[in-house]
């Protein structure tokens, strides 16, 4: 049942796992990146501005949080695959069905509400008046945006970097529907281990678990401490 | 230009050499999707398709058949289906036959009836036995597949399962497990088949690799992986 | 055309509101506003400055109709009353903020930072967060970031009140000598009148969301327009009747005491009659041979001492005439409570309205 | 293939529907409580403590989110299965292999990271002056951690009591493995929909699904308003 | 046993520390805490208060040792300079905070709230959030959290500094009844110097970190312990020689100037001499019979207005002396540059150190 240090060494550098690595990581920090790229102005729009439904709006937001991750993967699939949107996204080249960006979409959807929601409290938090000096010394309310209200959110922009990253290195059933999880090709390291518990692999297994935490606690690791700086 | 297998979860480690070996012969990509019987029939359910679906028990592919969704001529019965019951390693509660499953404080844990072919199998075998209504008291769980129902006989958070022979065999081999069979009379012993789906039985290649998972050289793969052939 | 009107401002924040502000001063001018706590003053700024939009009135920049632009179009500096400033940038970067904006180049610009830093002493704290400044530190780095840019409009908030005597008289010496050379207009939020006697051309008054009065420095002083204004910049008022008669020059009988003024005003008239304390000399006896043209008898009632000046309060049939002297001139005399004295006011101190 | 309103109408009023709801509800509310009253503390403490090695214990604390709940499901069936501890809490009653005891533990683990974290970041944006302030004026320190910090933390609490919630109700592995998600017995409504996948019975997946995204909805927007109070 | 003694404190906050603060004063006392911006008024008071660990020296109340005790041990009242209300709740509750902690009755409460408010002039923004309050509004609800539970030591930091001068005039009043009656100790932190006459029975001085003088009012603006204290608190230091002779009083010569003060020294001993320049009484001619023990005759070099003072500059032997007169007495004596006139100074104003 357990696998010797040796076992593990060997099972680190097959291809299969070092491609899921390597996948893995990637997708993680592209869609990390793409999280926080869409949840910085969201969240910002959500906690300066007033309109009519914002309640609702909210809510639509929050909600993908509460939905089990193969129901939202059957969602993206359905969203994506043969309907207007997929095709004219697909026709832009744009292709998310068992595809690797698939991977990236899935990540992307599964950790973009926590990311918006967190950014949203944390712009809250933040004094307009603060925006409003700026934009008296010439600044306009996008530059506002990059230079104050960005730089004072530190605190909650890593929060919310933290949990998009590991949300997004950790899905499993959403990558599993909409990228198709197959063995090579659209394989993440929590497939691979799916895959290997399934294969009855239990060695593979164990040591992709043991890789997704490695991988995991290094980066958020090094994520944590970049607070020192802000 | 590419391929799409459902296949049933137990099933995996066979499948994926049938596919290399395929892919390597015919220069094409095959993906291939593993869940529980239950899980891909439903996949079917919601509209998604494949060209060739292997579920772990016949009955779904007849559904499936009955429903449309699997081309009917194509079907064709690979290998057999044993369950077994599985007891944790060292078999603390000394299960020996189907009977001991009906002895009080025995932890049972069971696959779920109507989501995964174990469990269908396992409530027909034991109703049939006429046992259904002594066991289910003991039941600790309804898993929905095969592989979780092996991982609690594993942690030993059951005393006996019922589960596929298959599934058992990396555990049994690292002493996890142990596996008690259980006697021919009251077995029931179930078949795999293979079918194309419908969408895909214009299909010469999808029909082609249909036949080779089914074909002699292929049964050679199964048996490799201690699946018996169904000729036999 | 004035270089900024404030016309019939009106905003509603519930509880309080301002209703109908109009203002207006010319390039150059340097306009402090003043009124009790609560009155208005920061709203009426942060109207201007575009943090509130008023519901009615406009706000006109140079003739430029700017009431709907936004804050980085108007280009007005600001000096906030909590300083506001950025707590993720050091003190050096704070003030270099704005002039980026202005100033592409970096030499320049540092030697500009420099130059402000020295005169208001923030030198040593250049590198520092501002969240580790003591409080007048951060006003300093807070009037700094806004002087820096020179900005053609300057609104401040009370930007002296967290500094010792010494700094705030140097820094009101700094803030004269930039506004003269760089022409900036400024409005000037204050609570001390020393701030208004140093600095300011024009004043204005405000009370409860009301301009009370907004006029030059000399008239709001010595010509308040309502008990209200008069009270608040220490002025006295009395009722008066003007006499008939008289060489050029004015006489006023006030509840039977005659002041003479060298303002002109219609016989038999009435008229409001206005003079400072600070403007009353006391005498122990009448003088002899004086240019002062209103001598009058009259009883210390009571008097108090703040700080180095003393208040009097003198009374002289029936009318109250206040008086401040230093503590030496009140030594001096050897002043007493119902003492009889001489007080005196040129005419040129008797004002009215 | 699409199930009739009247089917949705039957479905939801069936019992396997009707007890997965309610003990959705139920554990999802449970779960929710118990995390925030886990979040809070543990926030505040990394937030306003220094402590040595404090860059490790937060990572580990971001972990689990890193982790697909199948595999944290399985962390939780190790841990309280047949060892020392899984034997302690079970011979005080807390028997949560199999049970609904189970579910709510499973809902506890899965979202208590998140909340932690958001809370960690929203009491960065407390002034510790003010905390000052109340205990010189005679509160001590764990009355003013609840008159003041709590307080004023409103939008972060609000934030994270959102996603742990949404995260409770729709969390599926970990409840799975944990709570062996047997039909009618340790069944939530993303089990169901799981279930009913499995057998087939489409009608009863959408159903439930569309029940989780109605009562999510329901639910996260009655928090979400309470914003305005705040 | 003083009530509070601060012994030796030590602070380093790296850029800057409290180097060797010793304080001490009795119950009932009031002391006023003035200084330039950045001298550590702000972290002294936070010493004491418990917000800063001291890296060495003791903080003493009450004869206890309290430098280690949690701050809710120490009940000791403060006015943030920056407020720090609380902003969930509303001006009521803020006031009310800190009282239910030593009054159980609701009733009670109501009523000592509402007087504090009627006292500061509050009433109308009770149930308002503090955030929508203008600055001034801000510190009286300040003052009155603190005040409302009559703390046994009182701490504020430039309490009124955001105040119109009527609203400070009036609660400096109010501070004044509320000490007397409840026997509360102050330590107030001021740049105001009309606090310090209003209000203070003692001064401490603060510079760079260090206490330079702690002493009654009257000793630190008329014996100042160093150049920096005089400058600071404004009075003039000449260094002079006490002559042989004279009557019971002695007789300094300052650069040769003589001047005659009450206060008693050993001939010949060097002494420094100082003198407040509202003490200095202008004259344009030498009067006749006068108690003044000191007139001199000087030329006036320099003047500046300031308010409604002038401050004037004279020389007489090589000596400067300051003088202060208002306007009117300004007008009266119609003082010009380089008019010479006579200077006349009490005996009991020319103090010795
Ligand atoms: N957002 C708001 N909602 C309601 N009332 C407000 C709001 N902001 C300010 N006020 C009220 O408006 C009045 C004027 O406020 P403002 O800040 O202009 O006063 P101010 O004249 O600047 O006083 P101070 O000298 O104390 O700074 C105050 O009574 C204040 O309570
Ligand atoms: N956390 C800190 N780290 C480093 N230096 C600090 C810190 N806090 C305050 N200082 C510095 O200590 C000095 C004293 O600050 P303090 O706030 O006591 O001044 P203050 O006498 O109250 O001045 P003001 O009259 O301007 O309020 C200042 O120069 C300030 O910059
Ligand atoms: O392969 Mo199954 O359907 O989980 O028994
Ligand atoms: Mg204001
Ligand atoms: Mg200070």
């Amino acid at each position: 049942m357990v696998p010797t240090f040796e076992d593990i060494m060997t099972n680190i550098w097959s291809d299969e796992m070092q491609l899921s690595l390597r996948l893995s990581l990637l997708t993680g920090l592209v869609s990390t990146v793409l999280v926080m790229l869409f949840a910085l102005p969201i969240g910002y729009a959500l906690s300066r501005l007033d309109f009519w439904g914002k309640g609702v709006v909210k809510t639509i937001i929050d909600l993908p949080v509460a939905f089990p991750e193969l129901v939202l993967g059957l969602c993206l699939l359905l969203l994506f695959g043969k309907t207007p949107i997929g095709k004219a996204l697909s026709s832009i080249g744009l292709d998310f069905v068992f595809t690797k960006k698939g991977i990236v979409a899935a990540q992307f959807f599964t950790a973009l509400p926590y990311s918006v929601r967190i950014m949203k409290s944390t712009f809250d938090y933040i004094n307009p008046r603060m925006e409003f000096v700026s934009r008296s010394l010439g600044y306009t309310q996008f530059e506002t945006f990059l230079r104050v209200s960005i730089p004072l959110a530190g605190s909650g922009i890593l929060a919310s970097t933290v949990i998009a990253f590991a949300r997004c290195i950790g899905t499993f059933g959403t990558v599993l529907i909409l990228a198709g999880g197959s063995y090579m090709r659209t394989e993440t390291l929590p497939i691979t281990l799916y895959l290997n518990i399934s294969y009855g692999n239990m060695g593979m297994a164990l040591t992709s678990g043991i890789l997704l935490i490695g991988v995991s606690f290094i980066a958020i690791f090094i994520f944590e401490k970049t607070e020192a700086k802000l | 230009d590419d391929l799409r297998i459902f296949a049933g979860a137990g099933l995996m480690k066979p499948m994926e050499e049938l596919r290399q070996n395929f892919e390597k012969s015919h220069d094409v990509h095959i993906d291939v999707h593993y869940g529980s019987s239950g899980e891909i029939f439903g996949m079917l359910g919601v509209g998604q398709t494949c060209d060739v679906f292997i579920p772990g028990a016949e009955k779904y592919t007849r559904d499936a058949i009955k429903n449309g969704w699997v081309y009917e001529p194509s079907m064709k019965p690979i290998v057999k289906h044993v369950p077994v019951m599985v007891v944790p390693g060292g078999n603390p509660a000394n299960i020996q036959t189907l009977d001991d499953l009906a002895r009080p404080g025995v932890k049972v844990a069971l696959g779920d009836p109507k989501a995964a072919a174990i469990g269908k199998v396992s409530k027909k075998m034991l109703s049939k036995a006429g046992m259904w209504e002594q066991v289910t008291p003991n039941v600790v769980v309804y898993a929905p597949t095969c592989n979780q129902l092996l991982i609690y006989t594993a942690l030993e958070q059951a005393d006996a399962a019922i589960n596929w022979l298959d599934v058992t065999t990396w555990a049994e081999g690292k002493g996890k497990v142990q596996v008690v069979r259980i006697d021919d009379k009251r077995n029931m012993i179930k078949t795999i088949p293979t079918a194309v789906h419908v969408s895909a039985k214009e299909n010469p290649l999808a029909l082609e690799l249909n036949d080779y998972i089914a074909s002699a050289e292929g049964l050679v793969v199964w048996e490799k992986w201690g699946f018996e052939a169904c000729t036999k | 055309m004035s270089f900024l009107r404030v016309e019939d401002l009106h905003i509603d924040l519930g509880e309080f509101s301002l209703k109908g502000v109009s203002l207006e001063f010319e390039r150059g001018e340097y306009l402090t506003v003043m009124g009790p706590t609560g009155s208005g003053k920061t709203i009426l700024l942060e109207c201007i400055i575009g943090f509130y939009k008023p519901s009615k009135g406009r706000v006109f920049l140079e003739g430029r109709d700017i009431t709907d632009d936004p804050p980085e179009k108007r280009r007005i500096g600001i000096v906030y009353q909590d300083y506001a400033l950025l707590p993720h940038k050091n003190v050096f970067q704070n003030i270099e903020y704005g002039l980026k904006k202005v100033d592409r180049d970096k030499v320049s610009r540092k030697a500009k930072i420099m130059e402000m830093a020295e005169a208001l002493n923030i030198l040593h704290v250049l590198h520092r967060k501002p969240t580790t400044l003591s409080g007048g530190e951060q006003q300093r780095v807070a009037l700094a970031r806004a002087l820096v840019v020179e900005p053609r409009l300057l609104l401040m908030d009370e930007p002296l009140s967290a500094l010792d005597p010494q700094t705030r008289h140097t820094t009101r010496a700094l803030l004269r000598r930039i506004m003269r050379k760089r022409d900036i207009t400024v409005l000037h939020i204050t609570h001390d009148m020393d701030d208004v006697w140093a600095l300011a051309d024009k004043v204005a008054i405000m009370r409860n969301g009301r301009l009370e009065q907004h006029d030059t420095m000399h008239d709001v002083f010595n010509r308040p327009s309502n008990r209200f204004v008069a009270d608040f910049v220490g002025a006295s008022v009395f009722e008066g009747t003007v006499q008939p008669g008289a060489n050029g020059q004015c006489q006023v009988d006030v509840g039977g005491l005659v002041l003479n003024s060298i303002e002109s005003a219609r016989s038999g008239d009435n008229v409001r009659v206005f003079l400072r304390p600070e403007n009353v000399m006391v005498f122990r006896d009448r003088p002899q041979k004086t240019s002062i043209q209103n001598l009058v008898d009259a009883t210390l009632e009571d008097y108090y001492q703040e700080g180095i000046l003393y208040h009097l309060s003198f009374r002289s049939q029936g009318v109250r005439i206040p008086a401040v002297i230093t503590a030496s001139a009140f030594q001096e005399l050897d002043i007493h409570r119902d003492d009889t004295m001489c007080l005196g006011v040129k005419a040129a101190n008797v004002t009215l309205a």
